[in-house]
């Protein structure tokens, strides 16, 4: 496995920043030398507000916003990543998101790009942003049943049966190890 | 949230580009003008006792908006991007965009893909600049490993990528070209983009989606025959930059249409992630190959082009000069290449831990990657970052108080990749 | 007065027809960059692939692979097929092998994968069939394809049109 | 006697139907196809074009040289009923293939190549083949990319506007068959699930050459429409599948 990455100037100045200022927050260094920035979901405006509009933080540029599904420790992840555009220094938010009550403030009037992120992550994994402009799915359509990148998604279309020549017989056997299905279900 | 109403706003401050000849008026000022006639006459027509029986009209006497649904399939919108447009006459008052036609799940397939197989699956993400997806798969998985690829495959690998820039701008260049109503230089720039497959296809063995990178290396080696063609491709690009520039930057024509089009603000262009050719031309030298140089860019000495207003004719302007910064680059590697092992010692099952995000520049822009990788040999989760997804989002405010015709020069000067949109 | 201005007019236009009409004859004279498809067929690069086919070993004249299933599991869209058996000298070899090019995304890792170099990229395009069936092919169509000797990259005629190989 | 097809809804909506006076006076109708047997003429083994083996071929004494070239049957026999008529189909099929007017659909990836094979080096039009905008003009449908659920009710329409006689090409492999996206939870597994598909073309994306291959296949299809030239069997088989299809 790698080393750790040491911060950048810039994200260490960060850092100090944050730990003068708001020394309540649960602030970290990553391996890969960004600051951490881990908060409950009921202060994540207030973060957030902070981390983009505190003079000595300014991150202006909100890259990606996302979710992770730990199905098996029963929670979502909240993980956003921040950027300042004059010296990259680099800043991850995460918050913690139980999965049977998924619903977190927005933060699209922070970072306007925000919304159609959220938006995605509400598509995909359905997790619920209170006070969020425009909640509807993006991608998909919007009588879509369920949210395909929960771990648990089960796509219940029929599978098209494989096309094979008149002469051959049987169908494709697979391997024993490959037997599962190619979009698995965990 | 700042949607302010600056589409249109007329051209201010000196204008120092060269202009042709016949420029005699700036055109902002022309647009403006020509804009608050269709102002007046849609004024004209609302007032008048008998109005006029026109198609615009919806059901109700009187009511002069209508909702026009623009694609998917519409031959300007690069795809399959969807926009539900609300037109007063010719002027577009609102704008919502509709994306998702493209969906492919990749995110999804990552998770049932091992990493070795999910290089050729993140080709398909952009496919216009299937080298950078795989240059910032590639640089996310080696940060997990800790493997550092050779030297001589860090030099084949900023070439690869420079030439996609280039072959990915010259598609763009045809096609935007190709919006505003010109057809000869869409087969001027396919022309010299068929050398750039030529060289693609004699290192890669493949035209469009490569799958050349490889974690710790790159698949093979030039041969003598690809440097042959590259160094034949740098030139012939070299020599037809100015032609281009006679063809289409000179036009008045497509002067007119562009300047003042489409104006982007640099505050808007940051708060809505737009980065890239898009952010440039806001004014803000911010390229990544500079401002956080991954790979080997710090060893290059190369310019950042940058605009100055944001409108249309500034991103055309920054991307064609990135294709002349882009060849300087292939040069300088193509002469400082040190010889060497290309492929790397990557093991062969890997399942790495941690994760991790990595960025690169892309030719549309930043192109960022999210991995979760949990030590099976299949990620945990992928998010993938698109820069098309956020600059598409500035449609829902920068067409408004533009023109139909306006719109469709915006769409292309944002140059939008569709499955880099909707993954 | 008048005409002067005349007289500066038709030449000023006529320098700019001049002017117009060299480009086109400059464009003219240049050679022309579309390949006759058909009739001509530009060759390949040694690189290119299309679709993994079988290597037959010219010293027994039986194929390489040994149906190790290396390349299935490194298939990431599964297309290939093989059943394995063993001959009368129970050497295992593939008993039926498939390949679907109606899921196939030229990836090259199968390839890869050979530890037997039993398998390489073919450079055949010409596969368009009326049925999807059609795109299914199995061990003879991929042991039947014959690499063509490696190139530079030249124009060269279709194989059935007599001549040199060049124009 | 030939089989007797049931009429080719999709891509002859108004087929040229032979008519000849039955043995009661009626009207018959008689299906495109091999001419009907007479006997005591040209009998002998099944004779191959070079297009490949006549279908619908039951019996040696039912076989009709199928004269392949455009005036070969008026030159052999010039005096079998519905020459004029075959002749003159096979010249609206000539006409029909020589200007095939695709729509401008390109989807994925593979639009890429279907620009380049439009563009400077490979050149669609040197086949009177140009691009429309509009379904409404065009009558081949180049699908080149992966069709997603939320686009497929979009293809069908786009499909039914067309005018007929209409044609589908599935380019490369994500339109025939998935691809590599094939089961994922928002992909149309090959777009012949939407729309009957007349020519698959693999490859990932394929080349621009592959493709201009493919449209060679479909115009020789195209030729031998309605007359007994290759394909129709296929068609015919490919017709029944679209049903089964689009009745799902």
């Amino acid at each position: 496995m790698s080393e750790n990455v040491e911060p950048g100037p810039a994200t260490r100045q960060v850092f100090n920043a944050v730990a003068r200022a708001f020394p309540r927050w649960d602030a970290s260094f990553t391996p890969r030398g960004e600051v951490l920035v881990r908060v409950d979901r009921t202060s994540l405006r207030e973060v957030c507000g902070q981390l983009k509009d505190h003079p000595r933080l300014g991150m202006d540029l909100c890259h990606s916003l996302t979710a992770v599904d730990y199905i098996h420790e029963g929670r979502f992840e909240l993980v956003i990543h921040l950027f300042r555009l004059a010296d990259q220094a680099r800043v991850v938010v995460k918050a913690e998101i139980p999965r049977d009550d998924p619903k977190l403030p927005t933060v699209s009037d922070v970072w306007p790009t925000a919304e159609w992120h959220e938006r995605e992550a509400f598509d995909l994994l359905g997790i619920e942003f209170t006070g969020h402009p425009d909640l509807r799915r993006i991608l998909l359509k919007d009588d879509f049943v369920g949210h395909p990148l929960r771990k648990d998604f089960v796509d219940d279309r029929p599978p098209r049966p494989r096309f094979v020549r008149e002469d051959v017989a049987r169908r494709r056997e697979y391997p024993a190890d490959a037997g599962e299905s190619r979009v698995p279900v965990h | 949230m700042p949607q302010d109403d600056q589409a249109r706003r007329p051209a201010a401050g000196p204008d120092g580009r060269p202009e042709g000849g016949m420029a005699r008026q700036d055109p902002g000022v022309a647009a403006a003008a020509a804009i608050e006639r269709e102002r007046r006459a849609v004024a004209r027509h609302r007032e008048s006792p008998n109005p006029p029986r026109r198609a615009l009209a919806g059901k109700t006497a009187g009511v002069k908006e209508m909702i026009v649904n623009m694609g998917p399939q519409h031959p300007s919108t690069h795809g399959v991007l969807r926009l539900v447009l609300r037109l007063e006459g010719e002027q577009i008052t609102a704008s919502d965009v509709d994306i998702g036609y493209l969906h492919r799940c990749h995110e999804k397939l990552m998770e049932a893909w091992s990493y070795h197989q999910i290089i050729p699956l993140v080709d398909r993400i952009d496919y216009l600049a299937a080298i950078a997806c795989e240059h910032c798969f590639v640089l996310a998985v080696e940060d997990l490993l800790g493997v550092v690829p050779t030297e001589r495959a860090e030099y084949l690998r900023v070439i690869a990528a420079e030439l996609q820039r280039i072959v990915s701008h010259l598609l763009w260049f045809g096609t935007f070209a190709l919006d505003l109503g010109a057809v000869t230089p869409f087969l001027y720039a396919f022309r010299e983009r068929e050398l750039g497959y030529d060289v693609f296809e004699s290192f890669c063995g493949a035209r469009l989606l490569y799958g050349y990178f490889r974690i710790g290396g790159v698949r093979n080696d030039f041969t003598a025959s690809a440097w042959e063609k590259l160094d034949a491709f740098c030139d012939a690009i070299a020599a037809s930059l100015p032609e281009y520039d006679n063809l289409v930057t000179n036009n008045p024509i497509f002067r007119a249409r562009t300047r003042g089009v489409g104006v982007l603000t640099r505050e808007q262009a940051v708060a809505y992630g737009c980065t890239g050719p898009v952010l440039r031309a806001t004014g803000v030298a911010h390229d990544l190959r500079r401002a956080d140089p991954y790979s080997i860019y710090d060893r290059f000495s190369f310019e950042i082009p940058i605009g100055e207003r944001g409108d249309v004719f500034d991103r055309y302007r920054v991307r064609l000069e990135e294709i002349r910064q882009s060849v300087s680059i292939i040069r300088q590697a193509r002469r400082d290449i040190p010889p060497g092992d290309v492929r790397g010692q990557a093991p062969r099952f890997i399942k790495p831990e941690g994760e991790v995000y990595r960025r690169v520049e892309g030719p549309r822009g930043e192109i960022g990657c999210y991995l979760v990788a949990n030590g099976s040999e299949r990620p945990w989760r992928c998010k993938w970052r698109g820069p098309s997804f956020s600059h598409l989002h500035t449609l829902n405010f920068l067409p408004r108080g533009a023109f139909v015709a306006d719109l469709v020069a915006v769409i292309g000067s944002l140059d939008p990749v569709m499955d880099d949109v909707d993954r | 007065m008048g005409l002067r201005d005349a007289v500066e007019g038709a030449v000023g236009m006529a320098v700019r027809l001049g002017r117009g009409m060299g480009v086109t004859l400059k464009n003219a004279l240049r050679p022309p960059v579309t390949v006759q498809y058909p009739e001509y067929k530009e060759a390949t690069s040694e690189h290119f692939r299309m679709f993994p086919a079988l290597v037959v070993d010219e010293a027994t004249d039986k194929l390489k692979c040994t149906a190790c299933m290396a390349c299935v599991k490194a298939c990431p869209v599964d297309c290939i097929w093989i059943k394995g058996a063993r001959d009368r000298d129970s050497k295992p070899y593939p008993e039926t092998f498939y390949v679907d090019m109606s899921w196939c995304m030229e990836c090259a890792l199968c390839v890869e994968a050979c530890p037997f170099d039993a398998l390489e990229m073919a450079p055949d395009y010409e596969l368009a069939g009326y049925d999807v069936r059609d795109l299914l092919m199995d061990k003879d169509q991929l042991a039947a394809i014959k690499r063509p000797p490696k190139t530079p990259w030249t124009r060269r005629k279709a194989s059935y049109l007599e001549g040199p190989d060049e124009w | 006697m030939a089989e007797t097809r049931p009429p080719d809804e999709v891509h002859d909506a108004r087929p040229v139907v032979e008519e000849t006076a039955g043995p009661a006076g009626r009207i018959v109708e008689r299906p495109a196809g091999p001419f009907p047997p007479v006997p005591g003429r040209l009998p002998g083994p099944p004779q191959h074009t070079e297009l490949g083996p006549q279908h619908d071929v039951e019996s040696v004494e039912e076989v009709v040289v199928p004269a392949y070239r455009p005036g070969g049957v008026l030159l052999d026999a010039p005096f079998l009923p519905g020459v004029l008529l075959t002749n003159l189909k096979r010249l609206v099929n000539w006409s029909r293939q020589s200007s095939l007017w695709y729509l401008l659909f390109g989807i994925a990836c593979c639009a890429i190549e279907m620009m380049a094979t439009g563009a400077s080096r490979y050149d669609f039009d040197r086949f009177g083949i140009i691009f429309r905008a509009s379904p409404r003009q065009s009558d081949l449908m180049i699908v080149a990319g992966t069709v997603t659920e939320k686009l497929a009710d979009r293809v069908r329409v786009l499909y039914e506007q067309m005018a007929e006689p209409r044609w589908v090409i599935a380019m490369g492999a994500c339109a025939s068959h998935g691809g590599p996206f094939h089961g994922a939870y928002n992909v149309v597994d090959g777009v012949d699930r939407i729309v009957p598909v007349d020519v698959y073309v693999p490859g990932c994306p394929p080349r621009p050459e592959a493709l201009l291959f493919a449209v060679l296949k479909l115009q020789e299809r195209i030729l031998g429409a309605g007359v007994g030239g290759p394909g129709d069997a296929r068609l015919h088989r490919r017709l029944q599948l679209g049903r089964e299809v689009l009745s799902r």
